[in-house]
């Protein structure tokens, strides 16, 4: 009775396995020839520049470690992003909620005695990393849930408000003199992947990796395997008829902006626990933000965000290895190239790729 | 004395909040969220700065300054109204791509990664004029064409949205873009031209610190256009509230500029002040807000 | 140990810097370090690399780029590189290291913890630079209150703002600091309107001198001295021709001449490990007083500052770090 | 008679959906011109073209004997062609005047002349006898005010080519007469109209000819005056089907292969204690205290209780406030034995309450969830194992229920957006009907927008619903469906039941006058 839907077939010489990945391929191909013209204004050679910038990064162990470091961090602003989104939040706030988780894994660090069995003192310090970046986001929650209050203003003043905090606890109350820093944690200290293998020597790389990998999976579960997840998937696409089907949307809302600060307060075990074993004021600096990016690129997808936090963890880690031939600006400037790049590409060519398969149906 | 020059600095504080929601007030009536304006600003800041160096005269800086904001609005709009992407997203990332793009193009242009050298501003009655009481040197501050041009933004964004058909035309584009292409107009125009005016009253902003700096810094807007757009929220989108949010924030500024002074709290709660008002605001604890029903949302 | 073998060939040294934040262009200690370089690169033919850092962990990795590369001298520009230097200077053994600004640890007893041999600790006593120009201010301004706009609200801020108290209250004892802090993040660096508007509400509280110890936020401080036809002081660098006429001095840290003393250390093979004071006496920090600003201080003045220098020199007075 | 407008050949996608794909149409001018089709046939679509919003991909466009395929909405207006849409393209924030001037703004100066604006309005209004106030707010408005709003703001743009896309679907009887005085008047002066609708009495009480579409395509053309309802009817579904106004009367009997457990509801229990009772309830909505004003209601198992009225009269608070979606002023609200005032809406659901609610794509469909996922809403909790979701009885239970419902395309993974208007109503009523148990069931416009082959269907379901001694509460602007299902018929206006009769005593003449507030003068 209704029009026919047309038979999904894939447009000409597009194989169907490629087409969800076309639209960021798309976008990173618009950000590489970005990238190029702005090495060319520097008066370098792009080809060297990218080979330099790969052999910094996948190109040995070190490097190789290095971004792992940062991915981890990424992966898990990224999760909390991602989470928020599917239930219609943006959670902006994963800055502050990352400083706040590594503050709290930190205190607890420094509370524990020292000689605490690793297997109990990592357990209590995540723990508390992950309820350090839960409080910074409960107030965003709770004004969302009880009184609708913006999320995305309420995030954006927290970040301010916990940078502060947390200045003034590191200045007056925990502090090392002549430093922005934490005493070191007496217990609770996460070993590098060094300590496994000596190929990563040197690099900040820790087993934090697992953590986040097991928050990807753990994301992915909840959203997509459980009575919860699809709860909270309606209460974000449509939150009235989320309602209708007997949903608290307003809980929902509260509990995954909780979980969603969980997720980002754990990126601060990477630094804390796994690399310096203090915390340190602006350790988290951008990483929230880039945490946007992250989500975005890898589609709100746990998956993609594990491979987006890998993307833009070899760019920031590739700006030192061609520190000598273009200055780290460019990467700044390149990071948000592939940002507005994803957002504008991905919309569009998911556009051009109906159109085609609409006219050859 | 003390009142009046509390007002004063109150006043100047509030400069580049009034131009920042002014800009923020177009743009998301027009129903493009102004997530950007930190980066419109700073980007309208470095091109004054560069324009009155390379020029001398402080209104060549006015007018870079100005396109400069249009600049990246223009940037900002070709993303979320012709490829309609996700504004909050474009909003991060234009304000990442400001800070990048102003220190890249500080090295190049000053080979420096923090400042730019002095460059001429407005200071026509400054103190070589040899108003030797405090009082007249405290109003002096405002003798300054764009401290005029920022009291007057709000009042001008007002008449433009209320008493011109472009202003109608934007706030119907907020509120209900397809009644608005459903009679003709194109809603993307509309919003490509209120985008592009909120960029110059942004870049305005900007302008307003480079040339009161007498030079650009790294990221010297601080957080400027974010406490911008929660005046614009808690200015309910009204101008006439916006401009009130906006001298409010600027009040408590100066307030906690004077409390600091007496060492009674840590400085670092003080400095919240501004950001738990906001937050006390959105909540709705003190009125409830409502935001232009299509805000964010992509037109077809 | 390709770096020593180098020196020993009597090549000129291969420097690398990895700079703080700000980078370069700062007018303040990045730009000292530079300039320090520079003057090494064209008398002492060194070949200089610099690295400017993003966030947290790329500080290691930048100077572990630089060490591992074989450089004979790195440095680190800055207190935020200390723990850094200090893992990789027993990494890298055969690599010399120096630190502006180390913060150097205390251990349990109280006593100095050592930096490893092959790290030289670049301390710089800023309290004693800024007692001086504290006391100056007091003579100086003519108002029994005086200034103090500062970054960071930090304990390393905090010491600046300690001296200064301790000078001006040594010359006039009645005398009040008002201290103000441009905020609670490294943004507070950054923020020269935040910088005028505070030193404007000082000066209209009757100061008459205001020192500034806040970086690019300063600016702003000198900015308002202008419109306010005051003073200010300026820090780590000469600011004098920031606003010429307004700035009284500048307390100075001798980051050009450490750096510079660094690497002909280095090409000399007669680099030491360890803490390395630069205080009053050393000439590590001072304040600026020339051609440009000399009118500005009166002769009565200046020999009251000379005395006061050589109490601290002789430890006759001892200049608190903490406020 | 020339042609006022002549589409040949005409096809449009959307992504994957081929809404057009060789629809024709010609309306002579000075004709009011009925397009009748099932939901999703591609009405709307050819019609948007017509007016300039969408260029079709192939086939031309005629108006008045001037090729303008792909023309746009400003050149469409300037040639006189103006379209009201399905959904109101009014600004709610801005006043009468200002919605009708959009887009051609008198000014005076630089500046927007208000009190221009506002006459010329006022003038437009005397004109056309569309009488409404200039500087109120369109928030403000009635349904039926918005409704005149719309053709005036097209008129005011000069139209001589009326095309309006079910414009009858909110208004009362009164109205949908008031409106058709209007387009008489209009073709009159020589005007042209095009009216797409699903009642087909209208059709044939006001047009002239007809255009019959089918999944995109024009299927056939005739003269209103040689045509039924039910043979437009079998020509839109290409069978014959039972229309709802000769079901009243017969409804009663008719007994559907539903399997219904028979249970001895209907004698039993109709005597003993109601399925719902509302006691003095009172909702306030954001704009007033008493949106409802003290509803008292008593449900009995085994009946339909119709609700007839004008939107807006406060039909949609009273539902939500008895779903749990709104919360109650004052008064009670008792399911069976249970005082749910205060219950949520699982709890209520979980008690035995069902609801078809009035918006099926805001309220009643997450559209980007899979018709599976979409079938199981309000149930989850039902289809679970620990935390987790049970997949495969999830894929069972939509197998079932897309049979039953002869849901179509019927793939449980195709995405809920993808259907039709019609079947997409079939999926909620398969949850909300089959997918739970339940004793009473809230059907809100049940039918809205649906065509007569699946309202036929939806009827047959909500009787036999009651025949199996559930309660249903049914809330209808259209009066027919009301009258033709309903043991027991109520109007609300303004809040309240301002009349309430059994079946065989209500009808829409009795009924008609109480729905526009004049029922306590009319003299019955
Ligand atoms: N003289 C006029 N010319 C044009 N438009 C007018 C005029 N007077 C009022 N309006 C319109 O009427 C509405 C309310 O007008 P009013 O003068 O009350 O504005 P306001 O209350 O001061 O501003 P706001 O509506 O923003 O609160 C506005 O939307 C404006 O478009
Ligand atoms: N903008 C659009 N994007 C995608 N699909 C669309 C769009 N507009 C219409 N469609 C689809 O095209 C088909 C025809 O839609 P159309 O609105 O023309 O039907 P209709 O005959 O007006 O139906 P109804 O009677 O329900 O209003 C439907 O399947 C609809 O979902
Ligand atoms: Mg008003
Ligand atoms: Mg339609």
């Amino acid at each position: 009775m209704a029009t026919d839907r047309a038979p999904a077939v894939s447009p000409p010489g597009i194989p169907r396995w490629l087409q969800p990945l076309l639209p960021p391929l798309t976008a990173l191909l618009i950000a590489a020839v970005v990238g190029d013209l702005l090495i060319l204004t520097f008066g370098q050679s792009p080809r060297e520049v990218f080979r330099l910038l790969i052999e910094g990064t996948w190109g040995n162990a070190y490097g190789l470690g290095q971004v792992l470091y940062k991915a981890t961090t990424l992966i898990c602003t990224g999760l909390a992003v991602a989470l928020g989104i599917r239930a219609g939040m943006f959670n902006i706030g994963a800055e502050g909620q990352l400083a706040l988780g590594g503050f709290a894994a930190a205190a607890i660090g420094l509370l524990l005695p020292a000689g605490t069995p690793a297997l109990v003192a990592i357990p209590v310090c995540v723990a508390a990393a992950c309820a350090g970046g839960s409080a910074g986001a409960a107030v965003p929650g709770v004004l969302k849930a009880r009184f609708g209050a913006s999320e995305v203003i309420v995030t954006i003043m927290m970040n301010f408000i916990i940078a502060a905090l947390l200045n003034w606890a590191v200045a007056t109350q925990l502090n090392v003199a002549e430093s922005l820093h934490t005493p070191e944690i007496h217990a609770g200290a996460v070993p590098r992947l060094a300590a496994v293998s000596a190929l990563f020597s040197g690099s900040a790389a820790n087993f934090t990796i697992l953590f986040a990998l097991g928050a990807a999976v753990f994301t992915g579960w909840w959203l997509f395997r459980t009575r919860a997840g699809y709860e909270l998937r309606a209460a974000g696409l449509q939150p009235d008829a989320a309602e209708y089907g007997g949903i608290r949307v307003g809980s929902v809302w509260l509990r995954t902006m909780l979980l969603s600060g969980a997720l980002a307060g754990l990126g601060g075990v990477n630094y804390v626990l796994g690399y310096k074993q203090y915390y340190e004021e602006g350790f988290a600096a951008g990483a929230g933000y880039l945490g946007i990016a992250v989500a975005l690129v890898g589609r709100n997808h746990p998956a993609g965000v594990v491979i987006s936090a890998l993307l833009f963890a070899t760019l920031s880690q590739g700006a030192l290895a061609v520190n000598a031939l273009v200055p780290k600006q460019m990467v700044d400037v390149l990071t948000a190239i592939v940002i507005i790049a994803v957002a504008t590409a991905v919309p569009e060519v998911e556009r051009l790729l109906r159109a085609v398969r609409g006219k050859t149906a | 004395m003390s009142v009046i020059a509390f007002l004063i600095q109150t006043l100047r504080i509030a400069t580049p909040y009034l131009f920042a929601a002014s800009g923020g007030v177009l743009s998301e009536r027009s129903g493009i969220i102004a997530l950007t304006l930190e980066g419109w600003m700073l980007t309208g800041a470095f091109c004054a700065a560069l324009g009155s160096f390379y020029s001398g005269s402080p209104w060549v800086g006015l007018l870079c300054g100005a396109g400069g904001g249009v600049l990246v609005a223009a940037l900002h709009a070709l993303a979320s109204i012709r490829y309609r992407a996700d504004q909050v997203v474009v909003g991060i990332a234009i304000n990442l791509l400001a800070v990048g793009a102003t220190r890249f193009f500080l090295r190049l242009a000053f080979d420096s990664s923090s400042n730019s050298p002095r460059v001429p501003g407005f200071d026509w009655f400054s103190a070589e004029g040899g108003a030797s009481q405090q009082s007249a040197s405290v109003f002096v501050s405002l003798a300054n064409p764009l401290v005029v041009i920022g009291l007057i933004s709000l009042p001008l964004v007002w008449w433009i949205l209320n008493r011109t058909p472009f202003g109608l035309r934007l706030r119907a584009a907020g509120e209900k873009p397809e009644a608005v292409a459903s009679v003709g107009v194109s809603v993307a125009r509309v919003r490509w031209l209120a985008v592009l005016l909120a960029g110059v009253f942004a870049g305005l902003g900007g302008t307003y610190l480079a040339l009161e700096q007498h030079q650009f810094t790294d990221s010297m807007t601080a957080g400027r256009g974010f406490i911008a757009l929660a005046a614009v929220i808690f200015g309910n989108w009204e101008p006439r509230r916006v401009a009130v949010a906006c001298l409010l924030f600027a009040a408590a500024e100066t307030f906690q500029i004077r409390l600091q002074g007496l060492q009674l709290i840590p400085s670092q709660f003080v400095e919240m002040i501004p950001y738990l008002l906001t937050i006390v605001a959105v909540a709705g604890i003190v009125g409830r807000t409502r935001q232009p029903s299509a805000l964010g949302r992509v037109a077809d | 140990p390709a770096g020593a073998s180098k020196v020993a060939t009597g090549e000129g040294v291969d420097v690398g810097i990895v700079f703080d934040v700000g980078g370069r262009g700062d007018k303040s200690f990045n730009d000292g370090a530079f300039i320090g370089a520079e003057r090494a690169q064209r008398e002492l033919g060194a070949r200089v690399r610099f690295i400017e850092p993003g966030e947290g962990s790329d500080r290691e990795a930048g100077l572990r780029l630089l060490a591992a590369e074989g450089m004979d001298l790195v440095i680190g520009v800055g207190f935020i590189f200390t723990d850094d230097l200090a893992l990789l200077a027993r990494e890298y053994p055969n690599v010399k290291f120096a630190g502006v600004d180390y913060a150097v640890a205390l251990d349990s007893a109280g006593n100095a913890i050592q930096p490893p041999s092959n790290l030289v600790a670049l301390k710089f006593r800023e309290e004693q630079g800024s007692f001086l120009v504290g006391a100056l201010a007091a003579l100086v301004g003519k108002s029994k209150k005086l200034g103090f706009v500062g970054g960071m609200d930090i304990p390393l801020i905090h010491k600046f703002e300690a001296g200064y108290r301790a000078g001006a209250t040594a010359v006039c004892p009645d005398c009040t600091v008002i201290a103000q802090y441009a905020g609670a993040t490294p943004e507070a660096f950054k923020n020269p309107g935040r910088g005028q508007e505070l030193a404007l509400s000082q000066y209209q509280q009757g100061v008459n001198v205001i020192f500034h110890a806040s970086g690019s936020t300063g600016l702003g401080v000198f900015e308002a001295a202008r419109r306010q036809r005051r003073l200010a002081i300026g820090v780590d660098a000469d600011q004098y021709s920031e606003a010429p006429g307004y700035i009284l001095t500048s307390m100075v840290k001798g980051v050009d001449q450490a750096v510079y003393g660094a690497i002909e250390d280095v090409r000399a093979q007669r680099f030491e490990g360890g803490i390395r004071q630069l205080g009053l006496a050393e000439e590590g920090v001072n304040f600026i007083d020339d051609a440009n600003n000399r009118s500005l201080i009166p002769d009565s003045v200046r020999t009251r500052i000379e005395a006061l220098r050589q109490d601290i020199i002789a430890g006759k007075i001892v200049v608190p770090a903490t406020r | 008679m020339t042609l006022a407008i002549r589409a040949t050949g005409i096809r449009k996608v959307f992504g994957d959906v081929v809404a057009n794909r060789n629809a024709s149409l010609e309306v002579r001018t000075g004709e009011i011109h009925a397009v009748v089709g099932e939901n999703g046939a591609g009405k709307s679509t050819l019609m948007r073209m017509i007016a300039g919003m969408y260029a079709p991909d192939a086939g031309t466009l005629e108006v008045g004997g001037r090729t303008v395929t792909g023309w746009s909405t400003r050149e469409a207006i300037a040639a006189g062609v103006g379209m009201v849409h399905q959904h109101f393209m009014l600004v709610p924030t801005l006043t009468v005047a200002e919605n009708l001037v959009l887009g051609q703004e008198p000014v005076r100066g630089v500046q927007f002349d208000r009190a221009g604006a506002e006459e010329a309005v006022r003038a437009l209004g005397e004109r056309t006898g569309l009488r409404v106030d200039p500087s109120r707010l369109v928030s403000d408005l009635s349904v039926g005010e918005l409704q005149r709003v719309e053709i005036l703001k097209v008129l005011f743009r000069g139209a001589r080519i009326l095309v309006l896309d079910e414009p009858t679907a909110v208004l009362s009887p009164p109205e949908v007469q008031d409106l058709w005085r209007v387009l008489r008047t209009l073709v009159a002066d020589g005007g042209t109209v095009v009216v797409i609708t699903h009642k087909l009495d209208e059709v044939v009480e006001i047009s002239q000819s007809i255009t019959v579409m089918r999944a995109g395509e024009t299927v056939g053309h005739m003269q209103t005056a040689e045509a039924t309802p039910s043979s437009i009817a079998r020509m839109m579904v290409g069978r014959e089907v039972k229309l709802a106004l000769e079901e009243t009367g017969e409804g009663r009997q008719e007994m559907v292969d539903g399997g219904w457990q028979m249970a001895d509801a209907r004698g039993g229990s109709a005597t003993a204690h109601s399925a719902l009772r509302l006691t003095q309830l009172t909702v306030a909505s954001a704009r007033r205290a008493d949106e409802v004003a003290g509803v008292s209601i008593e449900l009995r198992p085994g009946e339909i209780f119709g609700i007839a009225g004008v939107e807006g009269n406060g039909q949609t608070e009273l539902i939500e406030a008895i779903a749990g979606l709104r919360p109650v002023s004052s008064g009670s609200i008792h399911l069976g034995s249970h005082d749910i005032t205060r219950w949520s809406v699982r709890q209520r659901a979980d008690a035995g309450l069902s609801h078809i609610p009035e918006d099926r794509h805001r309220r009643g469909l997450v559209l980007d969830y899979s018709i599976a996922d979409d079938l199981i809403l309000g149930v989850q909790h039902g289809f679970t194992r620990g935390i987790v979701l049970d997949k495969e009885r999830i894929i069972s239970n939509a197998g079932e229920r897309i049979a039953q419902f002869d849901v179509r395309p019927g793939a449980p993974d195709a995405p809920a957006r993808s259907l039709s208007g019609g079947n997409q109503q079939k999926v909620v009523i398969a949850r909300e009907l089959r997918g739970r148990e339940f004793s009473v069931l809230l059907a809100v416009q049940p039918t809205r927008g649906v065509d007569v082959g699946a309202i036929e269907f939806i009827h047959q379901q909500l009787r036999a619903a009651r025949d199996a001694g559930k309660a249903v509460l049914l809330v209808s602007a259209d009066l027919v469906e009301v009258l033709a299902l309903s043991d027991r018929v109520a109007v609300m206006y303004g809040g309240k039941l301002v009349v309430t009769l059994p079946a065989d005593k209500a009808s829409a003449e009795v009924l008609g006058p109480w729905m526009t507030g004049a029922g306590g003068t009319s003299g019955h």
